[in-house]
């Protein structure tokens, strides 16, 4: 699976995107989100406030619950600033 | 038609191309947002604007394509920027044409609302005490949420 | 800053100059009026805009001292032309600058709408079967009640 | 006084603008549509529906009861079409 990052959670993380493989146990949004939290502090930080990181699943807003697998593109980031 | 380009934009040459030889169209509204030297009462020197490639284009084409099934609109354009901008800059555009007037201006709001609270750009300003990404207004989901329903 | 004329007006450099080298605006909003080739059905030539020149000006200068009271405006522009115009035409130009996007989009509104009832210009539209006046719309009536208040 | 046309009012009447000397009894916008309509038959057709008419005073919109004096400036025309 790739991992986007974007933002401040690009910045708290120090990467852009990272290829993860996927343990078995992870098959949501939230289940995904628990995993990267322990894979380090810098994750752990930039993701501890699920009510500020906003989540695309192959380039389409998805919400907490909503199903992932090892094919898919995610993207974390905050609430959008544009325009 | 929608745009996500890193360079500025000409409205006049923007303008004429859209409304091009349309001779049923009435009105026209066109939005430009420009960066400000001031933002949360701290002064801004430049700002950089992130975005998501491939996601950006995908969420302008739906927002565009959802703004002409609402609205009798002729014609349409949104064009939106990206990386180093300065105060004066333009950092969006965003033109209706219709018939009349009426159709324009709200086609014209709900794109530029759902452009504030769905498309996928971060803003980064410069101040006097160091650069920061700039939080989203509650305002900006307020006034999206005027428009009903999801898209 | 208001102006009646005969002439065209040039969108950018009226845009370029009410924003001028003011940092602090962060939308601007420009709404074109166009003649159309088609007016209830029937097919336009041309037309010509009648105004009473005096009043015309008062109540350009007196509506856009009213948005400016009413909205936090940056600046704001209204020109309208008169005389003799064709489809494509531009007819009327207004542009409203603020901090923020609200402010202009209200304002530009609510002149427009004003325009539409207030503002004494008549147009005379040459068809197919001859030149006749335009009947005044009701729904520009009722659009310029949405802004409580006599002016 | 001066008396000026606009738009369709203007074509009816076959006049853009004309000096009147208002008789002593004339002193409301109303009292001289009444008399205007008295100055021939394309004024009484011009002006016989005053739902269709709109007034301005020395430049200012005007009801059909609003004053008028000899020194006024007033203008009769169609509800406005611009914009």
């Amino acid at each position: 699976m790739k991992v986007l990052y974007f933002a401040w959670v690009r910045s708290q993380i120090g990467l852009s995107e990272e290829t993860v493989d996927l343990p078995d146990d992870v098959s949501t949004v939230s289940e995904l989100l628990d995993w990267l939290r322990g894979r380090g502090p810098r994750h752990a930080e930039a993701l501890h406030d699920t009510s500020v990181v906003r989540v695309a699943v192959n380039e389409e807003y998805a919400s907490l619950d909503a199903p992932v697998a090892a094919g898919d593109e995610v993207a974390l980031f905050p609430p959008v600033t544009g325009g | 038609m929608i745009r996500v380009q890193r360079e500025d934009f000409d409205v006049a040459a923007e303008t004429a191309s859209i409304v091009g030889s349309d001779h049923g169209i009435g009105a026209v509204v066109t939005f430009i947002g420009l960066v400000r030297d001031i933002s949360g009462g701290e002064s801004i020197s430049n700002m950089t604007l992130e975005h998501y490639p491939g996601m950006t284009e995908k969420m302008l084409e739906r927002i565009e394509s959802e703004a002409m099934s609402r609205w009798p609109l002729s014609a349409s354009l949104i064009v939106h920027r990206y990386g180093h901008l300065e105060p004066g800059d333009g950092i969006v555009l965003v033109i209706t044409a219709s018939p009349h007037r009426e159709a324009a201006f709200e086609a014209s709001e709900f794109l530029v609302d759902w452009l504030k609270t769905k498309a996928p750009f971060w803003k980064r300003e410069t101040t006097p005490a160091g650069a920061k990404w700039v939080a989203a207004r509650d305002s900006d989901d307020a006034a999206a949420a005027r428009w009903t329903g999801e898209i």
